[in-house]
């Protein structure tokens, strides 16, 4: 068994193993005292706040988060398109032009329907 | 080859019933007024076209008797091909002349008998259903399209059971009886695959001609499937629980279905299958004995039922066991199977609608405790069942001596063990049925009135008989009695002089040279008739020559088991459902209504293995990942430890 | 290294791009046009996009029957008949299912108002008071077609990825939509979603492995580096065993299921009936193409896995549905067990094993969007009898039959077709993929699949009893709400076909036979 | 054979991956466990992509970010949508739907 992919599947299900013999042993051996805190979110020591329910979770943030990764994407393609854009030729630029159109149109949206208004 | 008009017609057989059903029920209350009138003229008409074509058929010379009409190519799926087409011959043809003119008469009883009955029109539409599907059984050239007669003929029962529906029992039946089926159904479907994994086609012609080639196992297993199938169909033990409840449907509904057809088809197919069976003597062996227990089953449960219905039933039951035997006995028995379940359909189906007469009469009371001395009262009802009666009984020369005594002459033949246990109990069995059956008889128009005609005939021991105005029914319903109790006591005769019959069907059974059975027949015939009348006569001794308790008597072990069917249902909950009481507890809470016997056993199995493994189904998404994930780890060890 | 740009067939693309482009464009429509009549415009565009790209794959199928299979943008994708006809049967179940989802049954639509806001919250009751709508269901179903568009077509394992998570990720949201009983809703949502991303990180892996093992992720070079395993076939069958998970997850396979009940009971219900029918399909297709164009040469290796999963699906599925007392709950655990069923034919492995699964997946699919279209319509009543939430305990349908003769008719015969009686489509559908399976030699599985099938009718039979012949519990009253008609049109076309296709299934037969003929 | 090592560790990010989604009653932990199971395979298609000079496994890479990246944008929503209804993001405290 010279084969180089073997130490790599022991490990796998070494690490398998150890993962769950770490959940069964707590499980076992573990005391059970959950508690809401105890399951909850950490947020620095504050409390929690709960029932956020009335619109006070900051929505807002996630939204902007969003928004970031619609860019995030966009970069992540166009970094090797850059990389290589002589190459391409006429083929890469209108295939980026459709893709970045395309990548527009979730943000027009976002933007007609208010997601951009802060207030 | 002659030109053959009528039998390239045979589809409109099926066509003309199904089309009058169809427009029953898509024309819903508009046609109340004359639907009863169209489900009848359908059946006619059937049975008009049917006779034609008989005409026609006995025109021909015997070899070119048998035609198959291909209509259509139903399901093409890469080698299997299955055609829809229809085959004709002798033995279809039997069976649709029994079922369109039984059938025609039923329908026409039926205008009266549901008279008052609001969902007449959806009850005839039924019954045609019915019709259509019993053909599209007979008249199959394939087991698929067969398959799709028995399933449909298993719905129509099903729909006609439970037709007064709003009593709880009658919905509970209905669903025994559909469960009970697909039991058989099952046997069916798994002989089909075994044939078309044998033989690679399921049409008779292919698995006919290529029987005598296949491996003698596979053929005993598709015999063993095929002999479940008709006990499933055909009310076989162990597989019989559900012909007695079925009783709850309209009475014509018995006369037809579970008398005269339906019930018969486990016959029909054990029939047809001869080629298969012929490969497979164990599965033969297998069909002869499940049909002798039956036929003593059902008679000693037959023995000590107070129901009317429930009687005749247990007596079809144990008349099926007689033709199941006969055909298990091989070639010998396939035509007398055939020919007592022709005279038996004429007479039992007279006897059902004469008990349905007497039920008309007396206010819908079942109970024969409270029946007696209705001869006056109903006198054509009387001599009609009286028919019925002397022809089951086997009194030369009604019908039934003809078919039954041939049954139990072909039970003596053979060789080693098998006529030493099969005859005998065909003979005792003789006894018995002419016991009980006489037993109905007298106990319903002999001995004293267990009823009185009115409040004030203030005789002291009459003050807690229930009132009853007994009155003959009317002619529609008297009309089909007549014309079968006319059937009982001539049809046997006529057909089995000079083996008129036996040659009828040569072309599909075969010619079989005459066998002698290990006893003389005249002794075996003398030995019948003796046995029979000492029956009757113990019978009328007890019911008619003396008074008959209102209340029914403790009775003796044998009648007390038999009046729970021989604790039927009891064996089956110990066999299937105690080990698992836990199982049957969760099972009452998931299903209240939940069908016993056999169903119970699948049902309760089924439930529990359904609650354990729904314990796995914890609503806890991390469980169900952690379940993903040992299926994960466990698909990956399953296949690299079995890699090649 | 020179770079030769792939040509593009956009005319063999036209259906994916169709159904694409429509979203795109309803996404816009989401950002410009006026609430009044977005839901309108939404709807007609749906549906014409639907319909024209089932057009198109009809036009497309001549197409490929004459000038045989192609492979297109670069081998990315191909164009055969298999493919098509997947698309097409999941087309027809898209369309049908789209009927179900745009109609506004008894007045109200099915979606909640407002998905951001919380349940119960002064928020979504002005959004309702408001009469506002969540439109976005449109764009969001026409999306996850499209995936399901391109799954069954991809040819190699990068698309099938990306088509996976295409389809998945709008059905995880879609989940989330109910109008009522919204936790229920969030909650399918929730479990849908953490476990199909888990399974499409097994898929993943899965992928890596393969890629590992040959270097490419085309299927034609993985079928042709598959024979030559030096010591490296530890790899491969993990990496094929990961791979199958993530496509047996989305079937619903055990014990890959556990999702399934969950999700269906949760879900909107149309969308229920458009998943369980679409994703089946797509997911299916996918899985022969995979089976049959990669691994021929594992068939050995994988059959005691992919029996043992067939075996455990029909049994539990089977099984678990006979104790259920929620109807969609039920329905969920009979679509586990015909997964069942249709992995017969899979596991055949033989040509006619495809064109019956096809045949089983158009059959399921139609008798799945019907049914659960029915579903919609029967509702519960309150104290003071107005009409709220479906009515999905077993038991708030008994007596139906009397009530609304028509309604029960079309659900017993969809129950009859997944029962499997003859002369309803059902019954076709699982002669056609017994009889592949026992030519493929797995008689065995069969033997099960009919025992299965015959204790699966026990419930079944039981909800025709219960609708037809039990008196309604006076409590649990239920009610049938009016249609605006699409969802009426949905049913009687798919209770037509449930029939057409049991008594003369021969036509389609043969074109699922057909189908068989160019695959690539 | 180095590259090696970064298969083994891809397999171990994996398999922790697996272990957090099964263990962590949170569903964020939950998803973020999922993430780890992507990027592991990202590190993987990177190695092999090396060990074959070949640079498909670098492009699916992308591929699989664009796909983890749409899969947060959505796993999010249905996170926070849910923690807004309940107050908790805990996964056992979603179990309505059983049985």
């Amino acid at each position: 068994m010279t084969n180089p992919y073997v130490p790599l599947l022991v490990m796998g299900l070494l690490a398998f193993v150890m993962g769950l013999a770490g959940l069964l042993s707590s499980a076992v051996i573990g005391p059970k005292r959950y508690n809401k805190i105890k399951v909850d979110a950490y947020e620095c020591g504050i409390q929690p706040s709960p029932h956020a329910a009335s619109g006070r979770f900051p929505v807002k943030y996630y939204i902007v988060a969003m928004t970031f990764i619609i860019f995030d994407i966009e970069v992540v393609f166009l970094y090797p398109w850059a990389v290589a854009f002589t190459e391409l030729a006429t083929f890469g630029l209108i295939a980026m032009i459709a893709f970045l159109l395309l990548i527009t149109v979730p943000f027009v949206y976002e933007w007609r329907r208010g997601g951009l208004d802060w207030d | 080859m002659q030109d053959t008009p009528l039998t390239n017609l045979a589809w409109l057989l099926i066509a003309i019933p199904l089309a009058s059903a169809a427009v029953l029920l898509v024309g819903g209350r508009r046609t109340n007024a004359w639907g009863h009138w169209l489900g009848v003229v359908a059946a006619a008409a059937a049975a008009l076209l049917g006779i034609g074509i008989l005409i026609e058929m006995l025109g021909l010379p015997e070899a070119e008797r048998i035609h198959d009409l291909h209509l259509f190519s139903w399901i093409p799926a890469g080698d299997l091909s299955v055609d829809a087409g229809l085959l004709v011959d002798p033995l279809s043809m039997t069976f649709v002349l029994l079922i369109t003119f039984v059938g025609a008469l039923i329908h026409v009883y039926s205008v009266a008998y549901m008279e008052h009955d609001e969902n007449r029109r959806r009850f005839f539409a039924y019954l045609n259903l019915f019709v259509a599907a019993m053909l599209v059984l007979v008249l199959a050239d394939s087991y698929a399209l067969l398959f799709v007669g028995w399933e449909g003929v298993g719905l129509a029962s099903y729909l006609l059971i439970g037709f007064w529906n709003q009593r709880t029992e009658y919905a509970v039946a209905a669903k025994k009886a559909f469960v009970m089926n697909r039991v058989g159904d099952m046997g069916m479907l798994i002989a089909m695959m075994l044939m078309f994994a044998s033989i690679g086609a399921v049409d008779f012609e292919t698995v006919f001609a290529a029987a005598e080639g296949t491996n003698e196992g596979i053929l005993t297993a598709t015999g063993l499937m095929l002999v479940l199938a008709a006990c499933g169909k055909s009310a076989q033990f162990p597989l019989q629980a559900w012909l007695g409840d079925a009783m709850a449907g309209p009475t014509p509904v018995s006369a037809l279905i579970h008398a005269a057809t339906m019930v018969t088809a486990g016959v029909y197919l054990i029939v047809r299958s001869a080629p298969v069976f012929e490969g497979a003597p164990t599965a033969q062996l297998v069909a002869a004995i499940i049909g002798a227990i039956t036929l003593l089953f059902g008679a000693i449960v037959g023995c000590a039922k107070d129901d009317i219905k429930k009687t005749l039933a247990a007596s079809t039951m144990s008349q099926i066991g007689y033709m199941v035997l006969a055909a298990g006995l091989g070639p010998i028995g396939y035509a007398f199977a055939i020919f007592h379940l022709v005279t038996h359909g004429f007479f039992k189906a007279g006897m059902f609608l004469g008990a349905g007469s007497v039920m008309h009469g007396m206010g819908d009371e079942v109970n024969m405790r409270r029946f007696g001395a209705l001869r006056r009262s109903m006198q054509i009802t009387w001599i009609t069942f009286g028919a019925g009666w002397l022809a089951i009984l086997g009194i030369p020369p009604f019908s039934g001596f003809w078919s039954k005594d041939k049954i139990i002459e072909a039970a003596f033949v053979g060789e080693g063990w098998q006529p030493w246990v099969f005859g005998p109990i065909a003979l005792l069995g003789a006894g018995i049925t002419a016991f009980y059956m006489s037993r109905l008889f007298f106990m319903t128009f002999h001995g004293k009135a267990r009823w009185k005609e009115s409040e004030d005939s203030a005789n002291e021991s009459d003050k807690d008989l229930p009132v009853q105005h007994p009155h003959e029914s009317p002619l529609l319903m008297t009309v089909p009695m007549i014309v079968l109790a006319v059937g009982s006591v001539a049809l046997g005769g006529l057909l089995a002089i000079g083996d008129t019959f036996t040659h009828w069907l040569e072309p599909v059974t075969g010619h079989v040279e005459h066998h002698d059975p290990v006893i003389a027949i005249p002794v075996l015939i003398g030995a019948t008739i003796a046995i029979v009348l000492a029956g009757a006569f113990i019978a009328w001794r007890q019911y008619a020559a003396s008074a008959v308790p209102v209340t029914p008597p403790e009775g003796s072990v044998l009648t007390r088991a038999a009046r729970v069917d021989l604790y039927q249902d009891a064996v089956n909950e110990a066999v299937f459902a105690t080990p698992g009481a836990r199982v049957t507890e969760v099972l009452t809470e998931a299903d209240t209504t939940v069908v016993d016997g056999a169903a119970r056993g699948l049902g309760s199995g089924a439930v529990g293995l359904g609650t354990w493994w729904g314990r796995l189904q914890t609503g806890f998404v991390r469980s169900y990942a952690s379940i993903m994930v040992v299926g994960v780890v466990l698909a990956v060890v399953v296949v690299l430890a079995t890699r090649v | 290294m020179t770079f030769v740009p792939p040509s593009i067939d956009w005319a063999a693309l036209a259906p994916i791009v169709i159904v694409l482009g429509a979203a795109v464009v309803g996404v816009l429509i989401e950002a410009f046009v006026k609430d009044a009549v977005r839901r309108m415009v939404q709807v007609i565009l749906a549906v014409v996009a639907l319909g024209a790209a089932l057009v198109t794959v009809a036009w497309r199928w001549t197409v490929v029957q004459a000038q045989g299979p192609a492979e297109l943008v670069g081998g990315a994708i191909v164009e055969d008949t298999p493919a098509l006809m997947a698309q097409g049967v999941v087309l027809i179940c898209a369309f049908l299912g789209m009927l179900v989802i745009a109609d506004r049954v008894g007045g109200e639509d099915g979606f909640t108002p407002v998905a951001a806001g919380a349940p119960g919250s002064t928020y979504e009751a002005q959004a309702r008071r408001l009469g506002l709508v969540q439109t976005e269901v449109y764009p969001l179903v026409l999306f996850s077609v499209g995936g399901m568009l391109v799954f069954p077509a991809a040819s190699d394992l990068l698309t099938l990825f990306i088509a996976l998570e295409v389809l998945s990720l709008p059905l995880y949201l879609l989940a989330g939509l109910a109008r009522r009983r919204r936790l229920l809703s969030q909650e399918a949502s929730l479990k849908y979603f953490l476990l199909g991303a888990f399974s499409s990180a097994f898929f993943l892996m899965g992928l890596a492995l393969l890629y590992g093992y040959s270097g490419s992720v085309r299927f034609a070079d993985l079928a042709a580096a598959v024979p030559a395993m030096v010591g490296m076939d530890v790899v491969l069958l993990a990496g094929v065993v990961l791979v199958l998970v993530g496509l047996l997850f989305k079937v619903g396979a055990v014990p890959f299921h556990s999702w399934v009940p969950d999700v269906y009971q949760g879900s909107p219900t149309s969308i229920t009936g458009f998943m369980a029918a679409c994703t089946k399909i797509a997911a299916f297709a996918a899985l022969v193409r995979f089976l049959y164009a990669v691994v021929p040469g594992l068939t050995w290796d994988l059959s005691p896995l992919l029996w043992t999963i067939a075996i455990l699906t029909m049994i539990v599925g089977t099984v678990l549905a006979i104790v259920q007392t929620d109807i969609k709950r039920m329905l969920a655990y009979s679509s586990v067990a015909h997964a069942g069923f249709v992995l017969l034919g899979v596991i055949a492995l033989t040509s006619s094993g495809i064109s019956s699964v096809m045949f089983y997946l158009l059959v399921y699919g139609v008798a799945t969007v019907g049914a659960f279209g029915l579903v919609t319509l029967v509702r519960e009543r309150d104290a003071e009898g107005n009409v709220t939430g479906e009515a999905t305990r077993v038991e708030q349908w008994a007596g139906l039959g009397r009530r609304h003769p028509v309604l029960a008719v079309c659900f017993t015969l969809f129950l009859l077709s997944f029962a499997g009686i003859p002369l309803t489509a059902g019954f076709v559908g699982k002669f056609t993929v017994f009889a592949a399976a026992v030519e493929g030699g797995a008689w065995p599985l069969v033997v099960i699949a009919v025992l299965a099938s015959a204790a699966a009718a026990f419930f079944y039979v039981r909800m025709i009893v219960l609708m037809f012949f039990t008196d309604p519990d006076q409590d649990a009253g239920s009610t049938v709400v009016r249609t605006e008609g699409t969802t009426a049109i949905a049913v009687a076309v798919c209770a037509v076909a449930t029939v057409v296709l049991g008594v003369v299934p021969t036509p389609i037969l043969s074109l699922t036979s057909e189908a068989t003929k160019f695959m690539l | 054979m180095t590259l090696v090592h970064y298969l083994v560790l891809s397999g171990i990010l994996f398999s922790i991956g697996a272990v957090t989604v099964l263990v962590r009653r949170n569903a964020l932990v939950a998803f973020m466990g999922v993430e780890l199971m992507l990027n592991a395979a990202n590190l993987m298609l990177v190695t092999f992509a090396r060990m074959h000079g070949d640079l498909h496994g670098q492009v699916i890479a992308f591929f699989v970010m664009v796909v983890a990246a749409a899969e947060v944008v959505i796993g999010l929503a249905i996170i926070v949508s849910i923690h807004r209804t309940r107050g908790s993001a805990s996964l056992d405290d979603a179990n309505l739907l059983k049985n």
